[in-house]
């Protein structure tokens, strides 16, 4: 792993994954006590993706995310407080509380979801592109989804659409081993992701998706393809995903030493290791890392609990516009 | 007023989308070269080029799904799916996405999207290519649901559903294609909120939508030469469904008859009797009937698809066994 | 008899199948080294192998499709999609295939296919995972539609469902996988043409199925308790519907409410509304009644979503309000 | 083009792409009186793909067609008679005239359809193969489709599972370079559709499909590695359909040109014209061939004609297997 001259992106970056694997951790913790509900898919383990990713697009390109979408939502500059208080499904919540751990929005971030369909959002992701394009805006949409949604239909129609039409699509594929308990080889005949890009004349890359410089530079390169107006392009990060699928599964669909092994290459440790090789970070710059990200957990749970719920007179508002 | 074809009302209402917003694209399979599968966007391409008329690959989840992001993303896509039957392709992004995204999101995101559709049976075309959902489609909260029978509204919903900041579908009957109406132009863009009383009686409400309006109107003719005064209700919109109007008209006539070219079980009619059943049962001097699609897949020759289908002689027959007479 | 969970009812059902028929395979995403989401096929794998027991790729309209390819070929295979909320990407095979072929192709094929998949909300998943469809699915002509609500049904339904020649579609509520009960053996394979009065009763029938048949029963408790004793009528099968039944039963009771987990408009519920409308109008002391689910995507919280489902209180309430009561 | 030593297969391929051409041209005429209805894709200028592919098969392989299937029932054996009725729609039709044109079936000759949805045929194909796996039959099951099922999400899903699970199935893409008016480049980002086979690690050949002997050995190849049971094969036949999509249309996405231009490949042009070249094939010959044809066609008509139609009180029957 090499390590850029200027160490503040390395920093930013480890806090970033900080943020993310500490406030997941305290999610796990607060599901245990039955105060966040329903369905929690841990994003631990794949941090450098979202961490790596998403700085690399400016804040007019928009996203489209899964049900996995904490990380990207803390990366994109969502306040931590509503993501907690949607998880606890208050009112104050990025989607009123009515969304969940699945249904992340922001639109004042372009943040469209937290959809939880897979495969569902790469066809709104390239309506998203589309819309950019014919608006003659030069913005990209980069939509998230995982190993699992290449098996889906959708994907192959949102390729060979996005590519027919030169949209401005970045297709990043969270490539972690499995769709819940099926490995890629058992939902692949073509285990190499990238290699599909072919199907559909698009240009394509692979990349460790534990290196959080390794996707920051690939992402770059692929942003900077598609935003020159080339059309899409396909990119896997090759990750693995420490947790569960969701929050509790009984996980025989792998061996603990896989998971050991993977570990090994933690996002978090890797990069941790690079930057104290460089110097740059020590244990006092770990701790006060550390330190401000448990506060802003901390401040994250004592508003999500604090905040009120929706009243239930409203469970019906926005279903449709509200006429004026 | 001008006579003019349910196509040509269709094609001109897409038209005048297109030239009053810039926002307003059309996509679909065939939109473009071939002109619409129903001739509704012929010349389109070369008016407005291919940025506005866009053919797309055969994938219906796809360019639907296309549709809700491009609404997402500020544009005003009216999406043509060449007939209802392929729309089973995109019900996951219509029912999952287009649907729920605005309330999901807490009321942050608005999807004016339009799609439309050809739907019913008629035409021999067989079990596959002969459905009628558009009922089906009204179970869906989120969506608006429209099924113009008339040209006034084959060309005024159309533009009034470009008004509305949330999905609509409109299902347009296969068969109405080629009729011929009179194009009442102080009217549009139409009322999306009322059923239209399309003719007045005193005897028995016939409620109805969309292709089986004018099997309907041409049943009431006939009721009349029997001295049966009947009254035919186009309920127009199915969601939301304007209970007013079909509660007043059942309130004067005492009795209803619903026609709904979607099969019997778990019919559109069947909601339309449960909402009589619930709003109107002291006013009735008899149940509530429906004429529905038989229960089975639409076969191809003429005889058994005829039989099939609701016509205006089950209609009479209903009418007249409800009321003792014929 | 003994105590089993529905999870497990269903998994000796499943088994069961598997050991009596060589013909039956299971397939879906994770049925295999999962368990199945509902761990319904725990141990499957390594009892009948991965040619049995296969997991497949997400792709629903795929193997669904497979599914009734492989049903044409003379096996009996059962399929299982996640949930009913996934089920919407595989509609056309459902709809277009598997409901059509037997007719359109004169009668020279059958599809002994079954489908199984959990569905239903109450369980804090948010809009896009708590869809209610089955009185959507029982719609279609050419399948049956079954929603076991009781473990002698979860299991013996399958077991039934095997005889079929034609394409079953089993609804499992999410809600009953944990659900105690007792399994009457002597029951099985039970009969798939009856609904099951599972409470008689005077004063008022209530007609429900699947996952509601459990908090109907919690009402008919409460209510017996203000002196209202209302019979509870379990459909068990959506489609063919058994009239005859629920016919008989508000024949006695002359009152009916339908509870249904859909949305209402277009609900199942309606078309029992409309049934009875259509057979037992003189019968009715009062107009039939439906507690059917807010029309609104299913919100995560649970204050929210509790509103937005049917629940004892408002069955209690209904039924009040219909009898002047409490 | 390359004439085998043996004749007479030759003569028997122009036999079959002559009924063919023959039949349809008779629907054409029929349809015009208003005695065939609905839909009528006719399949004229493909000829040689069914006439080359089919009689490869042996009779226990499985087919399963699109709408644009009479020539693949032709081949297969349906007799003319039942075809003709069904189109006409009377009783005696292959479907009992429920069908139509679109869904001729013939469960004697595993032909299972005439399936009118793009590409809704891939999975049932994909399942029949699957049940003689299981089954440890070594059929095969042909599946056809045009290039314009290509774009749709079965396709995409139906090849990654027949390849993952090694099912026999043949994959046929009769690619006329038109789904109804849009051409391929129009609907495909990548056109080279045999190419498309790699994002599935699936073999795949694509050969010119105006040429029957070409259709017949690159099929021949196929279908022997899926017999000797390596899993899936993706064949497209370059073809093109001289008339209208359905029965009539305005052909405005092509011109006359392109369409003469390939008339000049007329698959019945180009084998008599190598068949006279060998001289197996003489003008007698030929009016000897046609003569039976015509005879067959009219016997077909007459049997259609004098056929019964279904009786109205069976319109149910046939929704759910009869109880007894
Ligand atoms: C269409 C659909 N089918 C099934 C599911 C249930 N499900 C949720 S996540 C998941 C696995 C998805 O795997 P992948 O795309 O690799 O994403 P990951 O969970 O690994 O991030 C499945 C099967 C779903 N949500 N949508
Ligand atoms: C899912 C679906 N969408 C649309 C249609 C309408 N349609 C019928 S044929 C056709 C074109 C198909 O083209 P291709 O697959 O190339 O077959 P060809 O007609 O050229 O033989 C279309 C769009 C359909 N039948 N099914
Ligand atoms: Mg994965
Ligand atoms: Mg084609």
């Amino acid at each position: 792993m090499t390590i850029p001259v200027d160490p503040q992106p390395g920093l930013e970056q480890l806090r970033q994954m900080l943020r993310i694997r500490r406030f997941e951790e305290k999610c796990a913790e607060i599901y245990s006590l039955g105060k966040i509900r329903g369905f929690l898919h841990l994003y631990i383990g794949e941090e450098a993706v979202a961490a790596g990713a998403i700085p690399v697009l400016g804040p007019d390109d928009a996203i489209v995310a899964t049900y996995r979408e904490h990380g990207h939502s803390l990366v994109r500059g969502t306040p931590m407080q509503t993501l907690m208080a949607e998880l606890y499904g208050k009112a104050t919540g990025c989607a009123r509380g009515r969304g969940g751990s699945m249904h992340f929005f922001d639109a004042s971030r372009r943040f469209y979801g937290g959809l939880a369909i897979v495969a569902g959002g790469l066809p709104v992701a390239v309506g998203l592109a589309l819309a950019d394009k014919l608006a003659h805006r030069a913005q990209v949409t980069a939509c998230f989804f995982g190993d699992g949604a290449v098996a889906e239909g959708e994907f192959h129609e949102s390729l060979n659409l996005a590519a027919l039409w030169k949209l401005p699509v970045l297709f990043l594929c969270e490539n972690n081993l499995y769709a819940m308990g099926t490995g890629l080889a058992r939902h692949q005949s073509q285990p190499d992701i990238a290699r599909k890009a072919d199907a559909y004349a698009i240009p394509a890359d692979a990349v460790d998706g534990m290196d959080v410089l390794a996707v920051e530079s690939a992402t770059q390169r692929a942003v900077d393809v598609v935003r020159a107006g080339q059309g899409p392009f396909l990119l896997e990060y090759r990750t693995y995903r420490f947790r569960a699928h969701s929050m509790y599964d009984a996980e025989m669909y792998r061996t603990k030493e896989e998971v050991e092994r993977w570990k090994q290459r933690d996002p978090v440790r890797l990069l941790s290791e690079g930057l104290r090789a460089q110097g740059v970070l020590t244990d006092a710059v770990l701790d006060k890392l550390e330190a401000a990200i448990a506060d802003e957990i901390a401040d994250a749970v004592t508003f999500a609990e604090a905040s009120p719920w929706e009243p239930v007179e409203d469970l019906t508002k926005d279903v449709y516009t509200e006429r004026t | 007023m001008p006579k003019i074809t349910y196509r040509e009302a269709v094609r001109a209402g897409l038209r005048e989308a297109l030239l009053s917003d810039p926002r307003v694209f059309l996509m679909g399979e065939d939109v473009g070269k071939y002109g619409g599968t129903y001739a509704c966007s012929k010349g389109f391409l070369d008016e407005f080029g291919p940025d506005r008329i866009r053919d797309t690959p055969l994938s219906e989840s796809t360019f639907v799904g296309a549709g809700i992001g491009a609404a997402l993303g500020g544009m005003r896509p009216i999406v043509e799916v060449m007939t209802v039957n392929f729309s089973l392709l995109a019900l996951d992004q219509i029912v999952n996405n287009a649907a729920t995204i605005r309330h999901m999101s807490g009321g942050q995101f608005s999807i004016p999207l339009i799609v439309r559709m050809a739907t019913g049976a008629g035409r021999q075309v067989g079990a596959q290519h002969s459905h009628s959902l558009e009922g089906w489609y009204a179970h869906i909260p989120g969506i608006t649901v429209l099924t113009p029978a008339t040209v006034t509204d084959a060309k005024g919903m159309l533009l009034a559903a470009l008004n509305e900041p949330d999905p609509v579908f409109i299902f347009e009957h296969a068969f109405l294609y080629a009729l011929d109406g009179e194009l009442d132009e102080a009217a549009l863009p139409v009322d999306l909120s009322r059923a239209a009383v399309r003719k007045p009686g005193r005897d028995v409400s016939l409620i109805t939508f969309g292709g089986s309006l004018w099997k309907t109107l041409e049943a009431a003719t006939r009721l009349a030469e029997d001295g049966i005064d009947a009254e035919v209700l186009d309920l127009r919109v199915l969601r939301p469904l304007d209970l007013p109007t079909i509660l007043a008209s059942v309130r004067k006539t005492h009795r209803a008859v619903v026609i709904d070219e979607g099969w019997r079980t778990g019919s559109f009619a069947a909601e339309v009797s449960a909402q009589l059943m619930e709003g109107a049962f002291y006013d009735l001097d008899a149940p509530v009937a429906r004429v529905c699609t038989v229960e089975v897949p639409i076969p191809y020759p003429k005889h058994l698809e005829d039989a099939a289908l609701p016509q205006p002689a089950t209609i009479v027959q209903t009418v007249g066994g409800m009321l003792g007479k014929i």
